[in-house]
């Protein structure tokens, strides 16, 4: 009998279990959310977290200073450089009606897929990082706008530099097959042949390889005065090491996706004279950028903020001063408002053409030597004491 | 007159070792041809030359006048050529009806598009099946049939070789091989498992068997004629009784290593 | 001519590495006649290995005490041992529970092992998901010899795997173990009756196979300066697609087998135009094709079924 | 009597509805912590179940007497999703996804749960339906009624090239080319610049019927419901379709044939069975309906690229199999709703994901190989 009982006790205790669940509610607080999209894990983690750590101080900065009348709160959701995790990302966010605005990817076929959702649902968004043109110049969405200089917007003054100023006249090109280094292609190869270089011969190589020592045995064939690279830091870092292996001392040279500690650190020696160029200035020599780095180191953050955290902490200034301009009603208002904005933040004074497109594209130029990226200005190549490959 | 079934110089070598060596064999209509030997005498091995498992070296097979040599297995098996297994390979995990369902499957004919878009046909073919398949189960065991729908693995030995029999049947062989289906049974059992061969023989008409046995008794009750392999030859033919007085098959048996190796 | 020999020379280098990966594979085909489909994930934990131990190393000052030709060596030793160790502690958990069982689980469980090993090793390390850079523990001496550059460390991994592969031939013809293991792949039940502990010799062949295994790791990390989390699939496959081109079970088939796929890659990329990013495509084609044709591989003997 | 079947009928209602209304409020929560008390609270169910033999008496005799008025009343339910999810298009989005992962977990169960086929390359047929569609219907304006056949029926070809190789090969070997078939066509779409390489194909058309398209919201009876239920009423038909085929295929004699091939190969040849052709077979189905789901995929989201078909893709839909329980038609489906919905309640673990779906595997096949669901014998309706 006691058995028999026991069951349906059981299943009482089962809902009353429920019940606690139920009765705490589904309670919603009454503050303005700003969603952050990066990814978060995934292999370009280090870039989304160093950049969500930015957003969150400019956030968490925006509280502290009292100015605003509404209280911030930061969303900041994974898209682990997958378009589809990126899709349920975005839709999570839209599907909050507390959040007004928001920034997001660093990967360009994530921004790509998101976009659309963003636009069909008129939340106002800003590019931290993806690079890739169409986002903006394609499909010239009023509510996406993005603080990050298109690849195209860098190949330029590299050509300028090392074409132009330094002489290097002939080139094999080595581009990964992902958007980024095909994009590099298209971009770079016109603009050399029309500064006089030669291209000796193009190849493309897949993302995560990790051999690249039969095309540059083949490359050594052609003898080229430079190799350009067309990808980011680690193909870039082991190819820059595996030329010295099969003994093809040249220059290489390549946009700031090997603007990277890592790269240095991977080429171990051989990056040694490698010249990048990268958006904006380097972090000391921007304006509040000492300010910044304090700020960050005191927040207690414990990922390095990466090469886009000035980004992401613009894009957050962005949209907080627009929030505060226009209220966070009319999401409407807050996109018309971005696309007019002169905003002086720490990359400089950012303002976004008809595509929504930023305008604000300076670039510095790097070496490598002694195992640091050195501005080229105060480098030894510059002064000439120590001397590139030629 | 054409026999049911006829090899001719059948030899499978592995290797160098020659398991099944020119074994001529023929079996006729209605006819049960008991196939001993001791292990390893490539009883088994011919039974899986027969089924096309594995392919002869030399020698033919002619069944009911058609070449069956180079042909794959499973159109051997629609041929009419059905059998049982050793350590008998019923499909444990499906029930014990479903097993005889799958024996239907050479004279059955729906394919995916019917079962996908001409329901009625389908449950047409399964309804007859269902019943065909209960009435086979009955003859051998009441019992069996009452618990059709049990999985086949919870079977023990003697039901299972009893299902495997009735898979078999399933298919309309005209030809049907037993590889040693009274292993593992109790002589009760194996009484009861004569009795149900003898029925099988009455029942239908014309059929060819051809047994694998270690139990005499069994060979003697329900063989015509009685075919001796050792070392894959064949060594002697006949009758139960004319076998069991022959020398070589004693030897055989008996084991005379010396006169085997130079053999 | 000299850029077809350093092309040789760099089809060589791969062809070790997949020959290395593919000795594991037939070595677990023989003894179980299991496929190890998660053995390209514990090679590439060989190289963690050594990550770990030269950050203890570090840690403890032993770097700056001992010098590298004492160190890399100990390290290597150790980090092998390790290796075999949890290799063979993955068989007693992944793969023993399922001798009995349809062969389907113990292909699906040692897959998900795979992953199991990949995300942890991925989660267990800072910055996991990105390539992790790998101690030089290899000289980088190179000199020139007719048009062709040759390199100290190159000359060190064609070494090192030649020598573990003889000495490996060795243990499994000379030794009783070695024995053992040749009978176990022969037939497992008729070895058991012979009083072989059938246990202990597959244990001992999975801690040989994944210790030369983590060579195989070790030699890919100092290739390449480099090890990601997820090299271990891809270097699987591969490794067992060595392996079956040469006839899965036959040792000296992982030989043959890792060259062919290590001339392949290499030619494909060098070779034919546009090639590059399309090398795991021909090889994987050149295996379809002999699965097709040939499923036995080039030493392989044909299989007959038991009935 | 009459009044009887009235009480028992409101009693199936009621249960459902509980069932129906739980399933809603743990969409509906956020909180880690409540997640986890809401599952506890499932699991709970589902062992009181296993235990309390009366009440599951009960309910079991209920379903079966009234199961044609049991499934109206569910599928009633299931189509007021979109209104109960109306301000949240992300569940309703949740919802979508698991519906397609549940077409290619049923597909594969053909393969894996019937016939032991291991197949690692449903990712690729995945990918071949989402990208022939979407490749037509940017260039070519080809509709998405079409493309849905057109990738079927390619992913389907796709499919027979892959079942080749089994008339020469099978387990381990037939496994490996499934793996290098899927990577090669990962390695394709990646390089290959007319599928747009590794930016993917952007902004594919949705969808429209009569005139109405699938971006739009649907107002209906006063309630307007946001763009995914479009989808989710689309999903909602294809999984039903697919239900109907599977469960079609396994009651019948081709999908006997193919448990006949799962439980013994060489017996199964012996007993008339061209192993061959019903294993392609196996691989036509499975790819036909990875196609599907893929062309689906991509006019829903609108965007596609190689990452989405990986080989985890493969390793997923796998996982979702064996842990619903192979050959289990309702199993499979439970088993790809819950490996979809839980990884986004615990999207905070989203790091440990992979590695739990290894640990899954890895335990199921150890400790309950038959899955949550297991297999049933088949009954045939004659003698019941």
């Amino acid at each position: 009998m006691m058995l028999f009982y026991r069951k349906p006790f059981l299943f009482l205790l089962l809902s009353i279990l429920f019940f606690l669940i139920a009765s705490n509610g589904w309670a919603q607080s009454k503050v303005v959310k700003i969603g952050f999209i990066g990814p978060l894990t995934g292999p370009n983690a280090a870039q989304g977290v160093g950049a969500r750590n930015a957003f969150d101080l400019a956030i968490r900065e925006a509280n502290a200073s009292g100015k605003y009348p509404y209280k911030f709160e930061m969303i900041a959701l994974d898209d682990a450089s997958d378009p589809a995790t990126g899709v349920a990302a975005a839709l999570k966010l839209v599907s909050d009606p507390a959040v007004v605005a928001a920034s997001g990817h660093w990967n360009s076929p994530v921004a790509l897929a998101t976009i659309h959702i963003f636009h069909t649902y008129k939340i106002p968004f800003i590019v931290w990082g993806a690079i890739h043109p169409d986002i903006t110049g394609f499909y010239k969405y009023p509510g996406v706008n993005r603080v990050a200089p298109t690849l195209v917007q860098e190949n330029g003054p590299l050509c300028d530099w090392v074409i132009g100023e330094l002489g290097y006249k002939s080139f094999s090109i080595i581009s990964d097959t992902s958007s980024y280094g095909e994009m590099n292609l298209k971009a770079f190869r016109p603009m050399a042949e029309a500064k006089g270089a030669k291209i000796l011969s193009v190849d493309s190589v897949t993302v995560g390889t990790t051999d690249f020592r039969p095309i540059l045995t083949k490359i050594k064939g052609h003898n080229p005065e430079a190799i350009y690279f067309g990808g980011v830091v680690m193909e870039g870092a082991l190819i820059r090491d595996q030329m010295e292996k099969v003994g093809l001392k040249k220059l290489f040279c390549a946009i700031s996706g090997i603007k990277d500690d890592k790269f240095l650190e991977v080429a171990g020696p051989s990056g040694e004279g490698v010249l990048t160029i990268k958006p904006g200035r380097p972090i000391d020599k921007l304006e509040g950028g000492t300010k910044f780095v304090k700020a960050y180191e005191a927040a207690g953050y414990r990922e390095p903020f990466g090469a886009y955290g000035p980004n992401a902490y613009d894009s957050a200034g962005i949209i907080l001063e627009a929030v505060s301009k226009v209220g966070p009603e009319d999401k409407g208002a807050i996109a018309k408002y971005i696309r007019g904005i002169k905003y002086r933040g720490l990359m400089g004074e950012t303002s976004f053409d008809a595509t929504g497109q930023t305008t604000n594209v300076m670039v510095s130029r790097f070496v490598g030597q002694s195992g640091k990226w050195v501005a080229w200005e105060d480098s030894d190549y510059a002064k000439g004491v120590r001397k590139l490959p030629k | 007159m054409v026999h049911l079934l006829e090899t001719e110089k059948l030899t499978i070598r592995f290797g160098g070792l020659a398991a099944v060596n020119e074994v001529d064999l023929t079996v006729d209509h209605g006819e049960t041809v008991g196939l001993i030997g001791p292990n390893g005498s490539g009883k088994t091995t011919f039974f899986n030359l027969l089924t096309g498992i594995y392919r002869p070296t030399e020698g033919s097979i002619r069944y009911a006048g058609e070449n069956l040599v180079a042909l794959p297995t499973f159109k051997i098996a629609k041929q009419g050529i059905a059998r049982t297994f050793q350590n008998n390979r019923l499909f444990l995990n499906l029930s014990v009806l479903d097993n005889v369902l799958i024996g239907m499957h050479p004279h059955q004919d729906s394919n995916w598009f019917d079962a996908i878009f001409r329901r009625r046909y389908v449950e047409k073919e399964i309804e007859k099946g269902v019943e065909k398949g209960l009435e086979l189960l009955s003859q051998f065991s009441e019992e069996l049939a009452s618990h059709c729908y049990q999985r086949a693995g919870d079977l023990p030995q003697a039901d299972r070789r009893k299902v495997e029999i009735c898979r078999a049947l399933a298919s309309n062989p005209k030809l049907l091989l037993l590889d040693e289906p009274s292993a593992g049974m109790s002589p009760a059992e194996t009484e009861e498992l004569m009795e149900d061969i003898r029925r099988v023989r009455q029942k239908v008409r014309g059929i060819g068997i051809i047994i694998i046995e270690h139990d005499m008794a069994v060979i003697r009750e329900v063989a015509d004629r009685v075919v001796v392999l050792n070392y894959g030859r064949k060594i002697a033919e006949g009758t139960f009784q004319e076998i069991s007085s022959n020398e070589l098959v004693l030897e055989a048996y008996l084991g005379r290593e010396e006169k085997n190796a130079q053999a | 001519m000299a850029e077809i020999a350093q092309q040789l020379i760099n089809a060589l280098l791969l062809g070790c590495t997949y020959t290395l990966i593919a000795i594991g594979f037939n070595l677990f085909f023989g003894a179980l006649n299991v496929v190890h489909f998660s053995h390209g994930d514990v090679c590439i934990l060989g190289a963690f290995m050594i990550l770990i131990l030269y950050g203890v190393a570090k840690w403890i000052g032993a770097i700056a005490v001992f010098p590298p030709f004492l160190l890399v060596p100990l390290m290597i030793l150790i980090a092998m041992f390790l290796t075999g160790l949890i290799g063979t502690f993955f068989e007693r958990v992944v793969i023993k529970p399922f001798r009995y069982a349809p062969l389907l689980m113990v292909l699906v469980a040692t897959v998900a092992l795979g992953m199991v090993i990949r995300e942890t090793v991925r989660l267990s390390f800072p910055h996991g998901s990105n390539p992790q850079i790998f101690p030089r523990i290899l000289p980088a001496t190179s000199f020139q010899w007719h048009g062709v550059l040759l390199r100290l460390d190159n000359l060190i991994i064609f070494g090192t795997t030649i020598f573990l592969i003889s000495l490996m031939f060795l243990f499994i013809q000379k030794t009783r173990m070695g024995a053992a293991i040749r009978a176990v792949s022969q037939d497992t039940e008729a070895a058991a009756m012979m009083g072989i502990n059938i246990d202990r010799t597959v244990a001992m062949t999975f801690l040989i196979g994944s210790a030369l295994g983590a060579i195989a790791g070790i030699l890919i990390g100092a290739y390449n300066n480099i090890i990601r989390f997820d090299m271990g699939l891809m270097g699987g496959v591969k490794g067992f697609s060595a392996a079956v081109v040469g006839g899965l079970g036959n040792v000296y088939g992982a030989i043959i087998g890792g060259l062919i796929l290590g001339l392949v890659e290499t030619f494909a990329a060098a070779f034919i135009p546009g090639g590059t990013p399309y090398t795991d495509v021909f090889a994987f084609l050149v295996v379809i094709f002999f699965l097709i044709f040939k499923p036995s591989g080039i030493l392989g003997e044909k299989v007959y079924e038991k009935v | 009597m009459r009044s009887r079947t009235l009480g028992r009928a409101i009693l199936l209602i009621g249960v459902e509805t509980i069932f129906f209304i739980l399933f809603a409020a743990f969409m509906m929560t956020f909180d880690t912590m409540k997640i986890v008390l809401f599952i506890l609270f499932f699991i709970g169910i589902g062992l009181l179940f296993t235990k309390w033999d009366r009440a599951r008496h009960v309910l079991t005799n209920l379903f079966k007497e009234l199961k044609i008025f049991a499934s109206l009343w569910f599928v009633v339910l299931l189509l007021t999703v979109p209104f109960v999810f109306q301000s949240s298009p992300y569940l309703i989005h949740i919802c979508v996804m698991a519906g397609l992962f549940a077409i290619l977990a049923l597909g594969l169960n053909f393969q894996l749960g019937s016939t032991n086929v291991v197949n690692f390359a449903t990712a690729a047929s995945y990918g071949i339906g989402a990208y022939a569609s979407a490749l037509l219907a940017v260039h070519f304006h080809i509709s998405f009624w079409l493309g849905l056949l057109i990738g079927g029926s390619l992913a389907s070809l796709f499919g027979l090239l892959l079942g080749i190789p089994c008339m020469k090969t099978k387990d381990y070997y037939l496994s490996l080319v499934t793996i290098a078939f899927g990577l090669i066509i990962y390695i394709l779409l990646i390089n290959f610049t007319w599928t747009g390489g590794p930016n993917g194909i952007p902004n594919i058309p949705p969808p429209s019927l009569l005139g109405h398209s699938f971006k739009d919201p649907i107002h209906l009876l006063g309630y307007q419901l946001p763009f995914q239920s479009n989808y989710y009423y689309l999903i909602f038909i294809l999984v039903g379709g697919s239900l109907v085929v599977a469960h079609r295929l396994h009651h019948s004699r081709v999908g006997l044939t193919w448990n006949a091939i799962r439980e013994d190969e060489i017996a199964a040849r012996c007993h008339g069975i061209d192993v061959t052709w019903y294993k392609i077979l196996a691989f036509c189905i499975d790819a036909f309906f990875g196609g599907v789901a893929g062309t689906v995929y991509s006019h829903y989201i609108g965007f596609i690229s190689p990452e989405n078909f990986a080989f985890i893709v493969s390793v997923v839909v796998v996982t979702m199999v064996i842990l619903g329980g192979m050959d289990n038609v309702f199993g499979v489906i439970m088993g790809a709703i819950l490996l979809t919905i839980l990884p986004e309640k615990f999207r905070a673990f989203e790091d440990f994901r992979i590695l739990i779906y290894g640990i899954i595997i890895i335990t199921m096949l150890r400790f309950r190989p038959q899955g949550l669901f297991p297999q049933k014998m088949r009954i045939y309706k004659k003698n019941g």
